[in-house]
Parts: C-alpha cells; structure tokens; sequence
C-alpha cells in the first residue's frame, strides 16, 4: 500500500487529539471580557490610553499618551490609571488563556513606551513597586526565559534592572550594593552553569549583603539544586516572577516562606511544589 | 478452579498488539486489548515520601496530575497509571485508600475535561515474609497485604494487580546457583499454590466493586533471574537458565487467570506473551521504554502482542524535558502511537514481525518470547494444563528445545555457560519423576534443609 | 561557493532512514547513511565538572566508558558519541584538548576489542556575544571558538560540529513577539550570512585532520521557537509560526552543506529532513527518545528519514537501569535496531511511513517536516536557491501553503491562536520585497532600532 | 512477506551482534589456568582440599575436610591451607571471567561446609580477617544483593554477621553494639528506604558509635544520595564488599578514604566513581 492510500486508512483520534482544537471555546473580544470590563477604566483619556494597550498598539498608545501629557493630566494618572490598567487587562487574559506570549510582549512594549514618555514629563523614575535585578549566569548565554522575567515585572509594575546574560557574579554583587532590590532573579539553562547561584549567595553572604530571596530558574535547573542552598527559591514559570515579588512586598515573606508556598503564591498546581 | 487445557488463539499469527481475544472495559470508556495500544507510566515514589501519609498521598497526587498534564499536551488518547504500591502503603491500607483516591479522582478529572481515556491500576506491595513466623498465609502481614487490596478497590482503582511471592526462598536459591531443579519447585510448584491461595481471595474483594482483578506477574523469580543474567558480557546467572526460569514462570502467573483476573495482566515478569498465547486476555509489557528502570535484551520484541505499553519504573524527578511521569508517559505513549498507527493502517503485523525479528535473535531469553515460540511454550502448557508442576517442566523443556534448534539451524550461537548450563539443565529436568507428589517430596527434603527461610506451611504443604 | 539549486533527491519516496545519497565514511569503520542507521548519545556533563579541566576531563570519560559499556551489553553494531562543549571547554582550547582525545581513545579501544563501529561528534560551543564589541567576528571570542574546533579536529574526533547563532537577537524578538518578518530576516538572512562566515573556516581546518566537518543545526532559532511553542495547551509561541521558523531554518542551515560540510548533519533545530532533500548528505535526527531532554510533538516522524537517531541531551546522573549514558544510547539504540531490521527486510519503506503518519496531523510543526511536505520544502528552496532571503521566504510560504492545504481537506484543526497568526505571517511575507537588499535595508532600519543586542557590523552589513 | 520470509531476509550483525559469543576464547581447566596453578598448594591433603572447593563439589570437601582432620592435621592449616586457598582459585576465576556467579556460590558453600566442620573440631570460631556486619533496610524485603554481599564476604575470610532483611534500625545498632564490626554493609532497592541509611548513622552517633565505613548499596541507591551523609561509602558491585573491608583492614582507610579511591581499591573504572 501507498503511503497516501495508508494515510487514507487512519482514523486520527486513535493515535492523537487536538486537544487543544477540542476544547476552545467561541471567540471573544478582548474588550467585553466581563473581568477586563472591570478592570479598565470608563473615564478618558484613560480608556483610550488602556485600550492601546490592550490592543498592542504601541504607536496609538504613544499618540494617546503624548494627548493626555499635552492636555495636562498628571503623568502619574496616565500610568497608573491608563496604562498599569491596560496591562493589567493583558496579564488577565493570558491567565484566562485568550491571550498569548506574543500579545504580552507587544503590549508591555506599547505600555513601556508610554512610561518613558510619563517619565520624562516627571522629570525622574515613576513610583514602581519595587526593583528586582535580574541576570542570567556567568558562562550561559540563554537569555530568552530572563527577558520573559523581565517583561512580566514590568508589566506588573516593577522596576527590573535587566543585567543581561553571562553576567560575572561580581556584577550580580555590585547591582546588588547599588539597587538594594527587593527581589532578585538569576537564569541558568545549564547543569554547569546553574552551579553559579550558590556562588552568588556566597559572594553576598560575604559582603554582608542580604536579598530577601533569590528565583533562581531556567531549563536545566532543578528543585533539589536550587534547594541546597539559602536565600534561594526555585522559580517554576516567568509569570511566576512578579507573584513572588509581590509576596515578599505585601505578605513580607522571606525565600524560607517562598519555598513553603510557592504553589499557594503562584495560585495554582505546581508539580515540583505541592 | 478451571484450568487451562486449550489455547485461546488457533495459531500465533492471530496474536498481535492492541488485540486479545477477551478485551476488558473499564471506567472512563476505556478498553484493552479492544483494537488498540494503551500507554501506562509507572513512577516509583521519591525519597523521604515514606515518611508520612501526608507527604506519599502528595506524592501520589502529583505523578498522576503530571502524568495527566503531559498525555493532553502531546494529545495521547488514552493512557494507565499504575502505581505500585510500597510497604508503608500497604501495611497501612489508609494510606492505600487515600493515595488511590486522589489518583483516581485526578484521571478522573481530566476524563471530564478533555475526553481523554484513563485508568489506574493500584498494585499492593506483597509484604508478607515467609521467614517469620506464621508465614505467608494468615499472618498480620498477610491480613494487611488484603485489606490493602480492598481499599485500592474501594477508592477509585479500575484495577488492581500484585505480584506475589511465593515460592522466592526456594528460587532465590537456585538462580544464585543455578539449580534448574530449585527452580522449578520454586516458581511452578510453590509459586503456583500461593498464587491460588491469593488470588482466590482477591477476585473476590474485586467482585464487590467497580474494579477489576488485573493480574501477576513472576517478578520474584522470572525477573530477578533476568536481572541477575544481566547483559551479554555479565557472569550472573546463565542466559539459558534465564530462559528457562520465564518460561516456567508463565505455568506459574497463568493462575491469576484461573482464579479470575481478566487483565491486563501486569508487566515486569516477561511471562505474559506466552499467557496471552493460552488465556487470550490483554497484557502489559515493558521493553525499550523501560531503559530509566533497568536493561532488558527484547527492548522492541516484548512489544509484539502488547495491549499496554510500560515504562516499568523511573524515580520521581525532573529531567530537562519536564519531571518523570510527564517524559516516561511521552516516551510509552509514542511507541503506542506507533503501533496504533500501524493497527489503522492495516500494517500491524508487520510491525510486530518487526518489533520481533530485531530481538529474536539477541539473545536467548528474547528468543523464547518471540511471539511464534511464546506460543509453542503455550502449547506445551496447556498439554499438562492441569498439573501445575509438570505444566511448568514442559514449558522449560519446550523453551529449551527452541534454543537448541536455534542453535542448529545456526540462527542462534551460546557461549559456553549458556550451553553448559543448558544442557545440564534439560538433563536434569527430563530425568525427574513424572508424578507431582514424587517430585514435590523430594524437593521439601532436600531445599528445607538447604533455605533456611523456606516454610512448607506457607503452601499447606 | 555553489548554492544548491537542485534536489538531490527525484521524488520523496526515494528518501528513507539510513541511506543518503551521500554516505560518509569515518575511522573505525564506521558509515552514514550507508544502508544503515546508526544510533547516537549525547550526554550533559553534570554540575561542579565545569570547576575545573581535570573533572571535565574525567566526566567526558566517564560519559565516554559507560556508552561503550552498554553498547557491547546489548549488541549494539555501531554508535555514535557525541559531545556538546560548555562554555569551559570552548574557552579553553586546552579543555578541548583533553576532553576529546580521552573520549577518542576510549572509544577506539572498544572499537579495537570488540570490532564494534564507534565515532565522536565533538561539538564547539559558539561562545561569540553578538552584543559585546567587536561583536561576532573577529573578536577574541571568535578566536577561541575556532581553536577549540581545531583542538577537537587534532585530537580525534571523527567529526565535528557547531550551532552557530548568527541574528539569534533578532530572530528571538520576532519569535517572543509573533513578528514574522523579524523572524524571516533573523533566520534567513543574518543567519545564513554568519553560517557562511563560520563554516568556511571550519571546512578549511577539518582539511588538515582526518575528521569530518559534520553540520550545523538552527537550535538559537528553529528550536528556540518549537521550545517556546511547547506542548498543544501552551501558550507561548504559535505552532504555526514555529512550523515557518523551521522551514526557513533549513534554507539557512543548509549553507554549512553548501562550504563543504558533509553530515552527519547535526540533530536539534529538527530542519534536517528539509536539508537532506536538498542536498542527500545523511543526517541526525531527535525525536522520540530524546523525551529526556524536551518535548516535541513529533516523536517518531523525526525517525522516517533520519541517518543517526539522538536522544538531544540528558543529565548525567544515575537511573535504576544504569547511568544516562547506558540508558539513553539503549533508548536510541533499540530504536535504530528496529530500523535497522526494516532495512534488511525490504520493510523500510513500510515503517518510515508508519513513523510519518503516526504525527503527521498531530501538529502543524510536525505536518511540515513529513518528508512529503519536506520535500516540497525543499523545492521551493532550490528554486531561489542562490538568494539566502528569498529562499527562506519561499521555505516560508510552502511550508504555509501545505498547513492551509491540510486544514481545508480536513486533515488538520487549528487553533484561532495558530489560524490567526498564520494568517498574518503569509500576508505579511507575500507583500515582502522581491529584492534581497530591500528587504535587508528595510529591516536593518527597524531592528535595529528595537533590538539592542543588534549589530549589523556582526554580519558585514 | 511471511514473518518466517523476512527473518531469512535479515544479516543478524546489522541489528544486534552477541560479543559474548564473539569474544570467547577457547575453553581451559580451572586447574590449569596458570594463575590458578600459583595459588593452589601442591602438597596432600591440602590440594585435594582445594580442588574440591574448585570443582564446587560439596561432598567431596566435607569428606576430605573430615579426612584429614581424622588423620590429625590442624583445622587450622585445613581453612587456611586448604580451604581458602581452593576459594580464592574461585575468586580469581571469578574476576578473569572463566567462573560465574553460581560457581561461585557452590564453591562457597563447599568451603562454609569445611570449615564448619573445622571449627567444631577447633571448638571455636576460626579466626578471620574481621567481622562485618550486614542488613537489608528496614521496609525492604529484596536481600539478593544482600546474599551476595555475604557470600563474597566469606569468601574472603571475613565472618560476615547476616542480619536478613527488613531490618529494624535498633537491630542494627545492637549488631553494633555486639559485634564491634570493622565494615557494614548496607542493602536497600527502593528509593523510600535507602532512606534508613542516614538513620542508621544518626542512631550509630547518638549511642557514640562510629563504624570505619557502611557501604550502602542496592538497585535504587545512588552514590549523590550516599555521599550526603556521613560515615558511607556507596557499594557498586558486591564483589567490591571485601575489597574495601581489605582496605579498612590493611590500609586503615576511613569512609573518607574509601569515597575518594573507591575506583583504585576496587581495581577497576567504576563510572560513578572516578
Ligand atoms: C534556545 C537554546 C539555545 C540558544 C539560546 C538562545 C537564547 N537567546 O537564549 C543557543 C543556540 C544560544 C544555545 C546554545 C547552547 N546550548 Co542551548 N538550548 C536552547 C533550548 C533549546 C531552549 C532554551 C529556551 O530558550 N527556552 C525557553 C525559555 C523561555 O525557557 P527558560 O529560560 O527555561 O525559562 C522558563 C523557566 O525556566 C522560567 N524561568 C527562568 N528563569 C526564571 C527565574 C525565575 C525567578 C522564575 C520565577 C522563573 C524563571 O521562565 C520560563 C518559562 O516561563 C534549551 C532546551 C531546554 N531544555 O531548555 C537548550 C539547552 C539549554 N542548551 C543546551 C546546550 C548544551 C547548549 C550549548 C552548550 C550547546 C553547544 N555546545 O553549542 C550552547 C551554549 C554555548 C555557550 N555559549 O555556552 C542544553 C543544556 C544542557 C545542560 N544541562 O547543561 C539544553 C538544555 C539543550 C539540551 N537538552 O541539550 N541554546
Ligand atoms: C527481584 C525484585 C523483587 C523481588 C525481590 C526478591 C528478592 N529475594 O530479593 C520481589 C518480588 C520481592 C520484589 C518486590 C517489590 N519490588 Co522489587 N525488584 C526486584 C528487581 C527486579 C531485582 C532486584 C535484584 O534482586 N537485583 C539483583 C541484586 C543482585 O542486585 P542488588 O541487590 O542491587 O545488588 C547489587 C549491587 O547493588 C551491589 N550491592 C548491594 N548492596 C551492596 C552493599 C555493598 C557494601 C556493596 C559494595 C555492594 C552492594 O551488589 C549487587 C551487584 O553485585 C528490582 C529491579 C532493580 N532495578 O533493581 C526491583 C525493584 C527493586 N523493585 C521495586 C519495587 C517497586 C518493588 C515492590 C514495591 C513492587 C510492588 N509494589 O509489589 C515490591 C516490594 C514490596 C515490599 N515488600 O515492600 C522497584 C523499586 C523502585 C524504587 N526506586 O523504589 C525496582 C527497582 C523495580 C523497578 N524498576 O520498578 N522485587
């Protein structure tokens, strides 16, 4: 038999299921979700400013911004009342599984872009809720699960200083003395180079230095490594990032109570956690 | 009890994967042996989960939620999980209910949600010890060793399987050294009257539930002979006598089916193609996908005339492409996919011809499993169906005279210690009495004297 | 340097595991693509042996002498090892050195007493940063990379290999941000220009051993995308552009083949089957028992034409069946073995096909790379084949063309997620500039504007 | 294509090839293989003693043992001049892979025959290398390593104490106590009780015990584990057992020592360990 006549023979669900085609529900608009209904703003200029945002747009959402700065609206507004709420929206519906990476990456750019824009108005660095230094390990050069980090900080308003990759643990120490971060996260895809946070903790122990946790994460990093060693906690998802900032910010947890609920404080099942 | 006196297939060409002659359904709308492979993964808990109830029931709890994550994201349409059950679980059948439960209700879950087929089998440990008084029957352990039974059936299990160990001190003894006659009283006389005196008792607990009597399989005897016999270059035990050891071993786990159990049959022991060949009820086997558990030489023709498809056993941990119920039940599941692509296309026996020919020749235990050989070792069992010792003789001759016409037909060369062993062993095997009593009266004169642990009260002997 | 703007092969059913159209032969008597397929390890060094040469050293041993081990256990004819280098051992020349002679010798020794096929596949990291001054080439770090490659070449390896990440920083943009065009110029273009700047070089130092340069695979881009596309729940990266990644990924890798590289081309971005359609060199493939290292949604397709049969990369750790290196080439071994056996019972078109379709509409990743679909793939490259940016576009576009045929005749659902970005990308590169250097103007404009790590001196731009 | 006409189709050495079989080399006499012939004594009865043992003939060992004792030769010269001269021809068959496991065991107990006979005459215990202890972890019934690890003990002219299996914890620290061993050995195949091992050391330190070294061996147990606590070497093969009671004994290594040139003592590469 052909393969075109044995491809004839198969009935696919016996072999594999779209599982993902089987479950999707109607489409909807993003907008008329019933909990982005509550989260964005009625009131212009910030339901235009948000919407930018949830739309991804990043020229409108800078036109939009420029508007409001122009007519006079306090650029803390515009940040905290258009644009924080537009991504707010955005991280909803990537949870809710309507949204996608590729939609958060475009519409942190749009926001980011009308921060920048807030910010020189202000003169200075807006409010954020806290800084967060982030690198990924000297002798790795895989940055992409850092920068999804990154952008999922910021998102939730964060301040995250973005170190880069192969970063000499002696930088990571510096940052550290510089930015007193609230929060840290190291990277590391490799068994060879995951081996640098233990260092790291090391170097600040010795300079009397002190984060109140540490998310070390990345493909090959596992758990039990992450666990032999303080201040440390094993970070599962980059969204996890700003749920484990948050609740050293608002919960004062400390990476001892980070590793006892992570699954609690990330909201959901984590297998290496539970 | 019926024995077995006839073969359930007319010729082995009618055996193949995905098929048996007597399917069984269970919850969840799901079926073995009904026309297609089903993928099972097994995870053997991590260290420390022993320590309390609170931290296995997590443990249990997060192999099958993970074993479920990964089946939808790969898209698998159905799949087992068998949870083999440790002493701290069996011996505390609270423990058992509530591992099973949460198992149960996890699959479950997901069954709701995406459709997807699941089952879970519950497998009790055998704790009983033959070395400590009063034995292996109607003992504290024994009792538990039962109650466990019946919370798994209880709890949500659709099935329940154990392998039992009767028989073990005598075996024990003759695989180290390489006695064919210690061999013979411990899997098919010994073996074979504690798997009735157990299985009589768990069909029954079954019976009482929406759960089914799944099966045994000779781990005690068959696989520790295969793990001592090793790899081609070990000096453990002989390959041959290996060979031998399965094929008995197959005389012995058909008793389950006796008693009741309906499958699938549980992996581990190897024995199973040849019970299919007699019982015609669906099986499971392990090979190239349970590398993580140890190494067998049959890695692809042990799938032949599978019905599910085993990982066998992997510790509990994270790997880089996720944690070890999500890789192991990917890697059962695609082999099934495999096979179940071949069964839609109407290729599936080329496929098991395949599977088979790759192994058929590497080695002698291979040899004897070849679907084609697993069934003339059927045949000669079903000749003396009703005598549990001479039905186990027979299947050890029969595998033996396969290996020698490999041999001769050039098809198949031993090293010494295969051949020697063999040969020594077919002598002693074609000399023995043809009486079951005469045999079994010499054995209990000469191993209770030489086993320390063995008891012949433990089989009301 | 001559493009390929030819298929080496007539048609896709001439193209079929373990035979290309142009074998290579290495030391130790061993082949590729020669009638054959021969299976392959690869194992990650563990953590603490990046801390000094010494336990490297000892490690690539010890992951050299377990393989060999096992290899001769189970039978196995020929294996392949191979060995990705760390940061450590790239930087470090000496490392390289050292590392690669021990695992060559061990290697030869097996070979010598066992007359059993072994070669080394000594892969360079490309430790070059695009984003520190003076960027790509020329820089000390581009230096290393080079010695290291000449180290390995001198010092026994059979062949040697690299994954070369020119216009990563851009690709990985495009592929976070679902931007199509950051993608098509990342892959196509940056990266086929720095491929070539590299494997001119390699090719010229692999003249002066006897070792082979063997390939380079898109893993900073093609497999970038298909890790972050992840499983089917997965929400990361849409499937339908990680399937236009992979397409354009094989009109970029395929330029190591046109300065002379002749495979086994390396296994990790999966565009092999692509490359070997072009151009009959064999190839390595991953796929199903390469679950250890990551999921894909491909597991046995990967198999249909592969030359070498990978398990990608594994911790280097104990298992209860032995340590990874024993486990894994096992896993790979059976597998190639099953192969093997259809080869030699004229079924290997039978089983190439089974593995094919057992995936095909599992995913539109895997769709894309049946060899079918490949080929035409492959066709649509050669027929641009002298200009790196249309090809890849032109990869692009059929590899769409065959996602949308599949979902019109019902063979194959998406997603609105995977149908509405499709949409968008095979809009967006139909409108493309029919000319190469618009296209690279247009596009060194914007990136560099939005990508930091972006420098066009990297690629003499 | 039959299933029988494809197996005529198949070179079997381009799918699997049986090296056992390919690497054989011709067939010897234990008695003539030339190592074996320097440690085998010349001299009546002792050489008769041995052969016995050689030829794993049980019977014939214990009459001969019988025999010489009657005829007055010291029970003494019959372990060590005989006796153990026969096994250690075993041993070494064993290690050039003309002998396997099951002659190994027949010969041992062959020679455990003689010298108990020995011994009844001696009125004593005969005086050994040292003695060992060795258990099964509690929870755990696999004990075939565990047999193994004994035999090769006394094999080696250790008295090995065999505990069985399922041991409780008390039990092996009241060994201890008792038995005053120079090595223990340690089997467990599970993950959940490979976990009794540290236990063990915690229970041996907080009677003030301490034992030079515990090999902790067994199907499930790996050397990361092992190394965790103090006190333990992990056992690879059980043939290694009476090596590194050796290296106690002789060279006065701690588990320290054993941990750091396990592959040197063992005499052999040992992938976990070099
Ligand atoms: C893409 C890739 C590359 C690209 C990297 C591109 C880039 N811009 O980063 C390139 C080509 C450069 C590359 C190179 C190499 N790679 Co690479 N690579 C990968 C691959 C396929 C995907 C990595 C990735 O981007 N994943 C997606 C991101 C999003 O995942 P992630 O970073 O893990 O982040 C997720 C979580 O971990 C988490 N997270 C991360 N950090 C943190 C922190 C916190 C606080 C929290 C909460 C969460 C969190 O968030 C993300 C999910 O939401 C992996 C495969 C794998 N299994 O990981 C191999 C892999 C990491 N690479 C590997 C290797 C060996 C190499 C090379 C050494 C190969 C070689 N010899 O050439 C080189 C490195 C050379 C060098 N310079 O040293 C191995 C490492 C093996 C090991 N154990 O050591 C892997 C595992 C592949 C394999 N299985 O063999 N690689
Ligand atoms: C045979 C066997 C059994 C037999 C045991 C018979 C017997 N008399 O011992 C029986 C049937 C009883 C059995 C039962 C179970 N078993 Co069991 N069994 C095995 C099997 C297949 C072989 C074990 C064996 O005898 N190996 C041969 C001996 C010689 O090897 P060894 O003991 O490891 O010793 C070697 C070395 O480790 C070394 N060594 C050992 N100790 C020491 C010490 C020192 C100092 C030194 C130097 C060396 C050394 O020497 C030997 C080599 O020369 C293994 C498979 C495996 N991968 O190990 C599973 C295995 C151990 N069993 C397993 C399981 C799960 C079970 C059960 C719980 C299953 C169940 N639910 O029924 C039950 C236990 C029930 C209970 N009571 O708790 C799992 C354990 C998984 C885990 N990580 O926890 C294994 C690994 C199988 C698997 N892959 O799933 N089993």
């Amino acid at each position: 038999m052909s393969y075109e006549e044995l491809e004839n023979e198969i009935d696919q669900s016996f072999v594999a299921v779209r599982y993902n085609v089987e479950i999707e529900g109607p489409a909807i608009k993003p907008d008329e979700d019933p909990d982005v209904v509550n989260i964005l703003p009625t009131d212009e200029p910030y339901r235009a400013i948000a919407l930018a945002v949830l739309y991804e747009d990043r020229d409108a959402s800078l036109t939009n911004v420029k508007k409001a700065l122009d007519e006079g609206v306090s650029p803390i507004d515009v940040i905290n009342n258009g644009l924080m709420k537009g991504m707010d929206a955005v991280s909803l519906l990537y949870t809710k599984g309507f949204y996608f990476l590729p939609d958060l990456m475009l519409a942190g750019d749009g926001m980011m872009e009308g921060v920048k824009e807030c910010e020189q108005v202000l003169g200075h660095k807006s409010e954020t809720k806290g800084t967060v230094v982030s690198f990924v390990a000297e002798g790795d050069p895989h940055d992409i699960g850092k920068n999804l980090v990154v952008m999922f900080l910021r998102a939730n308003g964060y301040e995250a200083i973005d170190m880069g990759r192969d970063v000499p643990t002696a930088d990571v120490v510096e940052a550290v003395k510089e930015h007193k971060p609230i929060f840290m996260t190291g990277t590391a895809l490799m068994t060879t180079t995951m081996t640098v946070f233990p260092k790291v903790v090391k170097a600040l122990q010795k300079e009397g230095l002190e984060v109140p946790a540490i998310g070390c994460g990345g493909g090959a990093v596992r758990r039990d490594f992450v666990e032999s060693f303080p201040m440390s906690v094993y970070g599962v998802e980059a969204y996890h990032a700003p749920k484990l900032a948050d609740a050293i910010v608002k919960d004062k947890k400390t990476w001892k109570g980070l590793r006892k609920e992570y699954s609690d404080i990330v909201g959901e099942f984590v297998s290496e956690y539970s | 009890m019926k024995r077995f006196t006839r073969m359930a297939y007319k010729n082995p060409e009618e055996m193949i994967f995905g098929h048996a002659k007597f399917p069984v359904s269970q919850r969840s709308n799901i079926q073995f042996g009904a026309g297609y492979v089903v993928p099972e993964v097994k995870v053997a808990p991590g260290e420390g989960t022993e320590e309390s109830k609170e931290k296995m029931v997590s443990e249990c709890r997060n192999i099958a939620q993970s074993a479920c994550e990964r089946a939808v994201a790969v898209g698998l349409p159905a799949f087992m999980l068998e949870q083999e059950h440790i002493f701290q679980q069996t011996s505390n059948p609270d423990w058992t209910a509530e591992c099973t439960r949460i198992q149960a209700e996890t699959l479950e879950k997901y069954y709701d949600e995406y459709d997807i087929r699941t089952a879970l089998m519950a497998t009790s440990a055998d704790i009983r010890e033959e070395e400590k008084a009063p034995g292996l029957r109607d003992s504290d352990l024994y009792n538990k060793t039962m109650e466990s039974i019946e919370a798994s059936a209880a709890n949500g299990a659709s099935c329940v399987a154990i392998e039992t160990t009767g028989g073990k001190s005598v075996s024990d003894y003759g695989i180290a050294r390489g006695d064919p006659k210690a061999i013979l009283f411990g899997i098919g006389v010994l073996g074979s009257i504690d798997m009735e005196y157990m299985w009589k008792g768990i069909v029954n607990i079954c019976k009482k539930y929406d759960c089914r009597a799944a099966g045994d399989t000779d781990c005690s005897q068959a696989n520790t002979a295969m793990f001592l016999a090793g790899g081609l270059m070990d000096k453990d035990c002989s390959h041959t006598i290996a060979a031998l050891a399965r094929a008995m071993a197959a005389a012995r786990s058909l008793v389950a089916v006796e008693c009741g159990a309906v499958g699938p049959l549980k992996d581990c022991g190897y024995e199973n193609p040849i019970i299919k060949s007699i019982s015609g009820v669906p099986i499971a086997t392990e090979g190239k996908n349970a590398v993580c558990a140890h190494s067998d030489l049959m890695g692809n023709l042990t799938a032949a005339v599978t019905d599910v498809w085993s990982n066998e056993s992997v510790y509990h941990r994270q790997e880089m492409g996720g944690t070890t119920p999500e890789v192991w039940l990917q890697a059962t599941g695609y082999e099934a996919a495999l096979m179940n692509t071949a069964i839609q296309t109407g290729k599936g026996e080329t496929l098991r011809d395949l599977y088979t020919l790759t192994d058929k020749y590497r080695d002698p235990q291979a040899l004897i499993l070849a679907y084609d050989n697993a069934y003339r070792i059927g045949e000669a069992i079903v000749k003396y169906g009703n005598d549990p010792y001479l039905r186990a003789r027979a299947a050890a001759l029969e595998a033996g005279a396969i290996i020698n016409e490999a041999v001769e037909s050039k098809k198949m060369y031993l090293t010494r210690f295969e051949r020697d062993s063999l040969d020594n062993a077919l002598k002693i095997f074609e000399e023995l009495p043809s009486e079951s009593d005469q045999f079994i009266d010499e054995c209990i004169r000469k191993y209770s004297r030489k086993v320390a642990e063995f008891d012949p009260k433990s089989y009301g002997l």
